[in-house]
């Protein structure tokens, strides 16, 4: 037990009803450990999203708990920045800040928020923006990259927060097919390097290759989880079976 | 203390502003009015002129607030002014704790209100108006006035209201209407300043009574009690000859001569008038220092060697047969 | 999130704190709003003017000049406003139809394939906008209508005559020097809705030019390449559908018309605001006068909203 | 198919105009008719200009028009102000043209600033001129407007030489000015008192709009985020203000603040009515600037707050940094016409019987002397306000361009 | 020479500037007989549309003459609508009237322009949608088709104005792939029919089966003219190779 790697991400029973009351969790399980991959699949409609944005206090809860890297969330705000400080984020809409440079969308964070030097930040998130690959884009604007570079620095944007957990929704569903590859290629160098990662993706071949374990989602309950080797060639549920019938 | 006590709460407030704020009409030739290069002058600027030398021994410590007919009487009772010298008419209403709640310092200016029309026109008296447009100030008594007579002649008319003197005489002068109503000085005062004065006649109607006082507000009688005996001040002071020119020597003349008595009383050399007003035992001197007795006040602004070319007519002192008459001060 | 073994702290609790900061903010409105409410009403009781409504009865005692409602001066204070309301929505009304007319005739100017007609409409709009209403309105008023000749001298056309004192209609004769005609509106009229409608209409041109360039190119394309000629293809193309972006922006154009009617006591004219204005002058009933006053105009607001709501309801329908 | 060398031809002018003109019969006759109506326009407004107008009546009243009854002897403090306000100037344009947006091409005297200096020095000379002001007077101005242009040169001669931690600390210069031009104005500080009732002419309505505009901005933005807001008590409140207002004519807005504040405030403390107008005009304004600012906030995508909040912004800070500034951004032209009908906006203090610039006039034309020269002095006014406002809107415009060089429409390669 | 079809359409050396001084014709000549079908090919940007739509006097032009159907065009607004009685004309985004039912959108030309009785203009409409194969859409606003029906609408509104000549802009490239089809069909039967037609268009199994001539454009000079079987098989201008080369 010793030499197992820590629990960053332990949900138990957790409930959701939306506003509209909606249902939209009907008590989730879900335990990652550091270093995992786990990619979470399913049907839209499903609850991925919502479960996915429940792990940095994006959406609250109203049965169950959550605790992030040994923090438990509750409605202290004092947690809920600790958590967002460990838990990077990267959604489908890219959703940098148009305004912003490049660089800048990397460094506003760092340096308002954690009150780190500038350049110090500047420093790291040209290192950052190397290691995806765009180091040259540093002082354009988002509006004048690809989609494809733009969710590249979506991630190096969150990885400049140095957290110790990466939540992916949908990462290259707004793609266009030929850059769908460059973002995958940076996400499987990240999860080579030990991030502990969770991420909503249909992509079957980045999870066979990266994920340590897929997890399926219906309904607001995760029907299976399961290593992706067994999970796509021999799925135990049907409901498992007949979304794989659907996405391939 | 000195003053036996009454020391009212606006002029301990106008003291420590260190000035009178005058609410006055503002484009009235005679009565208020802005030269170009800024200053006010006028029968009623000198009424404010006089009260400021009374209380804060300089008439150039006046604010002076220009209020249109509407607003004069809520800037009067929300204190924004001290005193409200605008030529405006005393009437009961206006008077009364029921009514606005005033408190009215004698009148300064017997007027009536009075028709002026073009001398071309053909109109000879009121009744000839009928049918026809007639431009009046807006909020007036003498849109009142003019409602009432008409009714009484049983005559249809149209009244043009307007929100401000000047816009009234220029609709009058570019004929929108054959004639216009207020007060006769202030009809006289305009029509000095038409390109043809003598192309404009004044009717023989005379509508109403047009008292012009100066006021303030009921709710602090001492403050009133002050302004009203700075204005008879003025009327006492043309009585007893007393002028602008004259009050050093007279002043003089008084101190050095106990048996004048009541001029001692009055300019403050014996007695305590002034302190019982809360005001200075000279207030009388700077009053009329500032801007002389009531005649030379009259003369100055609307009198005959004005462009006004006003008659003293009702406004004579009493003695010449006019009504213009200040209790004894004693 | 139920059941916490610790207890959050609540100035750090996110399910409390929105509404904390609420009840911050209700308790500073509220404790402000009862101070000027306790101060007006120790204010009011001092002046005797406590909210009463009993003075609307009363006669106003004077007169107005134009009144479609009839009035004198022995009528009562609610008769008086009642016929500037009256006025009101008559100067709204012919003013809204004029500044839609001329603003559409100028917003269809600036596409006109004559470069003159093009540049002059945006040389009207540019100039209108930029100067403010009131001066234009009393520039109308004193310096256009009062210049207008009078009696014998008046324009007169068959059936017409438009004097200083206003345009007669019907058949007007001179009786003693005045005009006196069966149909006739006053030059404070005239000058006031000239005014409106010029200035409103430079705006409804910039509603109707935005909502013509957003319908597209090919639409006129498509219209010309089947024969219709330039007007036709206007009327029965393009404006139907620039409708869907015009209405919406009319909507504003007409209540800030419907406000602007307010600015009639710079020329004369009697509406709500100058027979409110006389009536809390008589009266002192500041109060009254403005609740009344306020609501009048927010209720026109209101009916002009719905009625466009309902159109702008109709124009999109044809859609689908 | 040989043909010539790509030759660039554009129809010769004169026979473009004859096209624009005359493309068809119909064109043909609106242009006729409309030449000639701008012809008789033309005509009869030069022979009135040149013959008929008396411009006496301005250059008699031009203190009265410029500062109202603003004591004459205290009149140097707003000269001193003048020239300041006339320093700075010229050294934010010239600043301006010494660093100009990304894209632009940096040159001393663009196209555009020569016809800007040529106008300005044109209006200077000729305008104190034509107001037959005294020749100190004239020379002041003479004086002042070659200040503007010298500081314009110098700043863009030598401004990329400023050390960029002093350059920063420039656009500082403007509200500092505004609060040294407000002491100059008022008085305090060891200055004569000059109360506002004293203030008139145009420096009543430059003060008025700058108080308004630079007030009602923050407040409009509050009010904004509030009607945006998920507190339903915020978002209510900000509903019901915001309609009211506008619901509202300006007029009886203002007329309630002169005749009703009196009473909702304890005797004394009701401040001084040019202040009590100012304070209408600017909630009045806040309005308006809320729904400008909303249709920017609306055009944010709810994901940035979202991204600004994973990456643990505070809501605050997310506004600051991410929010406002996209949707200022798109918010800038409906904020300026704002800014410009509350500009507009101020004439309406006539009504209310203060001396703003249309208030001076009617007072002007109360004096016997220039009773009936009407036209003269609305016409005046009219070129002023008008100036302005386009000058705004001009400015606006140049500033939209200047913010967005890099439209999210402008894709790499 | 008596029995060789009529000339309809006569263009010589059209030379065109826009506004901006670009120079977009640069002398072209076409002849086109009745009955023809002429189908244009060429680069974008080649001046293909402009020279398309001066045939209808949608665009003017400085040197040259075109005659249509006998008639010159010239600045004669008379002339003008002469021409355009001759000619119909279907763009690449079908521009039908949105606010208008398909109906409305055939009979509002001829009622309104032409004057014909409204009965007899339905009558002729409904028949001409049958012909397109949607008669039972006509009661239906455009936004409700999909795009193949629309532009069908669009040829049949042409159509109603009974021309003698169609014009066609790139009809089929603003269609997904499965409405091309029943587009060219209908064009396809409009050639059976004998309608005189010049398109402008990239569809090579369409120009191969029903075009007389096909004519290359490119910047603005019309660089090869030849029946569709030499042009496809053995182009003669080097410019034509390069062309076919891009295009396959
Ligand atoms: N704010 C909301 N209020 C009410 N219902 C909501 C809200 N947001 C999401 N839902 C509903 O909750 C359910 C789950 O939403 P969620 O976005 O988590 O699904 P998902 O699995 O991510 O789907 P997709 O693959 O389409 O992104 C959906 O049915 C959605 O309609
Ligand atoms: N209104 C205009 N003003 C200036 N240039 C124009 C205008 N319209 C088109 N052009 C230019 O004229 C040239 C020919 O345009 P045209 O639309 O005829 O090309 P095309 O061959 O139809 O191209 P595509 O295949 O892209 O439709 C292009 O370079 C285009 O940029
Ligand atoms: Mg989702
Ligand atoms: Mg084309």
């Amino acid at each position: 037990m010793i030499s197992s790697p820590a629990l960053m991400i332990e949900a138990r029973g957790v409930e959701k009803w939306y506003p509209n009351g909606f249902h939209a969790l009907r008590g989730v399980d879900l335990c990652v450990h550091q270093g995992e991959v786990v990619v979470i699949m399913g049907p839209s409609g499903s609850g991925k999203s919502t479960f996915l944005r429940t792990f940095n206090a994006m959406e609250d809860f109203q049965k169950g708990s959550i605790v992030v890297d040994g923090i438990e969330i509750s409605d202290d705000l004092r947690r809920i920045d600790a958590i967002r400080r460990e838990v990077g984020m990267v959604f489908q809409q890219f959703n940098l800040f148009p305004h912003l440079t490049v660089l800048d969308n990397l460094t506003l964070a760092p340096v308002k928020v954690r009150k780190r030097p500038k350049a110090e930040v500047e420093r790291q998130a040209l290192e950052l923006l190397e290691r995806v690959g765009i180091a040259e884009q540093a002082h354009k604007f988002p509006g004048q990259l690809s989609g494809g570079q733009q969710q590249r620095v979506a991630i190096a944007r969150s990885l400049c927060m140095e957290p110790r957990i990466m939540l992916f929704d949908e990462p290259t569903s707004a793609l266009d097919p030929e850059m769908v590859q460059e973002v995958l290629a940076v996400m499987q160098e990240l999860a080579r390097d030990g991030m502990t990662m969770v991420v909503v993706s249909h992509e079957v071949r980045f999870a066979r290759k990266v994920a340590s374990r897929v997890v399926l989602m219906a309904d607001g309950e995760v029907v299976e989880v399961a290593p992706p080797q067994q999970f796509f060639t021999n799925p135990r549920h049907e409901r498992s079976k007949q979304f794989l019938s659907q996405i391939s | 203390s000195d003053g036996g006590g009454v020391q009212s709460q606006k002029m301990a407030a106008i003291k420590a502003r260190g000035s009178l704020i005058c609410g006055v009409d503002g484009k009235l030739p005679g009565f208020s009015f802005v030269s170009p290069d800024g200053s006010y002058s006028g029968l009623d600027v000198d009424i404010c002129k006089a009260t400021a030398a009374a209380v804060l021994s300089d008439p150039a410590k006046v604010t002076y607030r220009d209020l249109s007919a509407t607003e004069r009487f809520a800037a009067l009772s929300s204190g924004e002014v001290d005193l409200l010298s605008r030529n405006t008419t005393m009437t009961l209403s206006r008077d009364a704790p029921g009514g606005n709640a005033l408190a009215f310092a004698p009148t300064t200016f017997f007027d009536g209100q009075a028709v002026m029309v073009p001398a071309t026109s053909g109109i000879r008296s009121l009744k000839d108006v009928a049918g026809k447009p007639i431009c009046v100030e807006t909020g007036t008594a003498s849109e009142l006035n003019l409602a009432d007579r008409m009714r009484e002649l049983n005559a249809t008319y149209t009244p043009l209201k307007f929100q401000s003197g000047d816009q009234t005489y220029a609709a009058y002068l570019q004929g929108r209407c054959v004639a216009v109503t207020t007060d006769r000085s202030q009809l006289a005062a305009k029509r000095t300043g038409f390109p043809k004065p003598s192309e404009h006649i004044l009717l023989p109607d005379v509508l109403s009574k047009e008292p012009l006082n100066p006021a303030t507000v009921n709710a602090d009688p001492a403050w009133a009690d002050a302004v009203r005996w700075v204005v008879y001040s003025l009327i006492q002071a043309e009585e007893m000859g007393i002028t602008a020119a004259n009050i050093d020597a007279k002043v003089a003349e008084a101190k050095a001569n106990k048996n004048l008595a009541q001029l001692r009383r009055f300019f403050g050399v014996e007695g305590d008038l002034g302190k019982q007003l809360g005001l200075p035992a000279d207030f009388v001197v700077r009053t009329v220092k500032a801007v002389g007795n009531y005649g030379e006040v009259f003369e100055r602004n609307v009198g005959t060697g004005s462009p006004l070319k006003l008659e003293r007519g009702v406004n004579q002192q009493w003695r010449q047969g006019g009504l213009m008459y200040s209790p004894p001060f004693l | 999130m139920t059941s916490r073994s610790e207890v959050t702290p609540w100035w750090r609790n996110r399910r409390y704190l929105p509404w904390l900061v609420q009840g911050a903010v209700a308790l500073v409105i509220g404790v402000v709003v009862a101070f000027l409410l306790t101060n007006l009403l120790l204010n009011l009781t001092a002046r005797g003017l406590l909210l009463s409504w009993s003075w609307l009865g009363q006669p106003a005692g004077f007169d107005l000049a134009e009144t479609i409602l009839p009035f004198d001066a022995s009528l009562p204070y609610w008769r008086a406003m009642l016929a500037g309301l009256v006025n009101t929505l008559r100067v709204v009304i012919a003013g809204l139809v004029g500044a839609t007319v001329l603003g559409t005739l100028i917003g269809t100017a600036s596409f006109s394939s004559n470069g003159l007609l093009r540049r002059l409409a945006r040389v009207y709009v540019e100039v209108i906008r930029n100067i403010p209403l009131l001066l234009q309105l009393i520039f109308w008023y004193f310096v256009v209508f009062l210049a207008l000749p009078n009696g014998r001298d008046a324009l007169q056309l068959p059936g017409l005559v438009l004097a200083k004192s206003g345009l007669f209609l019907g058949s007007p004769e001179l009786v003693d020097g005045v005009w006196q005609a069966p149909l006739r509106f006053t030059v404070e009229f005239g000058a006031l809705l000239t005014g409106l409608v010029v200035y409103t209409a430079a705006f409804i041109a910039e509603v109707v030019r935005g909502g013509i360039a957003s319908v597209p190119k090919g639409q006129w394309e498509a219209a010309t390449s089947l024969g219709f000629p330039p007007l036709l293809t206007l009327r029965r193309i393009v404006l139907p559908q620039a409708l869907r972006v015009i209405v919406p922006g009319l909507n504003s154009q007409y209540i800030s018309l419907a406000k602007n009617s307010s600015l009639a006591v710079a020329c004369g004219f009697t509406d709500l605001y100058s027979v409110s204005e006389t009536t809390l002058n008589q009266t002192g009933r500041a109060i009254e006068v403005m609740l009344i006053l306020l609501g009048s105009y927010l209720v026109i607001d209101l009916v002009i909203s719905a009625l466009m709501n309902g159109l702008n309801g109709l124009v999109q329908l044809r859609e689908r | 198919m040989a043909s010539t060398a790509p030759l660039v031809v554009r129809a010769s002018p004169l026979r473009r105009l004859q096209k624009e003109l005359f493309g068809s019969r119909l064109d043909g006759l609106i242009s006729i008719a409309l030449l000639a109506a701008l012809l008789a326009a033309a005509l009869g407004f030069f022979r009135w200009a040149l013959f008929q107008a008396q411009w006496a009546v301005l250059s008699a009243n031009s203190t009265l028009f410029a500062v109202g009854r603003y004591p004459v002897e205290q009149q140097w403090r707003l000269w001193l102000l003048t020239t300041l306000l006339a320093l700075a100037t010229g050294l934010s344009w010239g600043l301006l043209r010494a660093f100009p947006g990304s894209g632009a091409v940096r040159a001393l005297w663009p196209r555009n600033d020569r016809w800007a200096a040529a106008i300005l020095g044109v209006l200077a000379l000729w305008r104190p001129m034509a107001l037959q002001l005294t020749l100190a007077i004239q020379a002041r101005w003479w004086g002042i407007a070659g200040l503007l242009l010298l500081a314009r040169w110098a700043a863009g001669r030598y401004g990329p030489a400023i050390p960029q931690a002093f350059r920063r600390l420039i656009p500082l210069l403007w509200p500092l000015l505004y609060l040294v031009g407000m002491v100059l104005i008022s008085g305090g500080l060891g200055l004569v008192q000059v109360p506002p009732s004293e203030w008139g002419g145009l420096l009543l309505t430059v003060l008025m709009a700058t108080f308004a505009i630079l007030l009602c901005f923050p407040l409009g933005v509050l009010l904004a985020l509030g009607r945006r807001s998920e507190l339903p008590l915020l978002r209510w409140g900000s509903v019901i203000y915001i309609e009211f207002i506008r619901g509202a004519p300006l007029i009886t807005l203002l007329f309630l603040g002169q005749n009703i504040l009196g009473f909702l405030l304890p005797g004394g403390l009701a401040p001084d009515r040019v202040w009590r107008a100012a304070w209408v005009l600017t909630f009045f304004a806040a309005a308006y600037v809320a729904e400008a600012v909303r249709s920017g906030l609306v055009a944010v995508p709810a994901g940035q707050l979202e991204a600004a909040r994973s990456l643990g912004l505070s809501v605050p800070l997310a506004l600051v940094h991410v929010v406002l500034p996209q949707a200022l951004r798109v918010a800038l032209p409906a904020t300026v016409g704002q800014f410009i009908s509350l500009l507009q906006d101020t004439t309406l203090l006539s009504l209310i019987g203060l001396l703003d610039l249309l208030g001076t006039a009617r007072t002007v034309m109360a004096n016997p002397m220039f009773l009936g020269k009407n036209a003269e002095v609305y016409l005046v006014l009219a070129i002023l306000f008008w100036s302005c406002c386009a000058a705004l809107g001009l400015g606006s415009r140049a500033l939209e361009t200047r913010l967005n060089p890099h439209s999210p429409s402008a894709p790499q390669a």
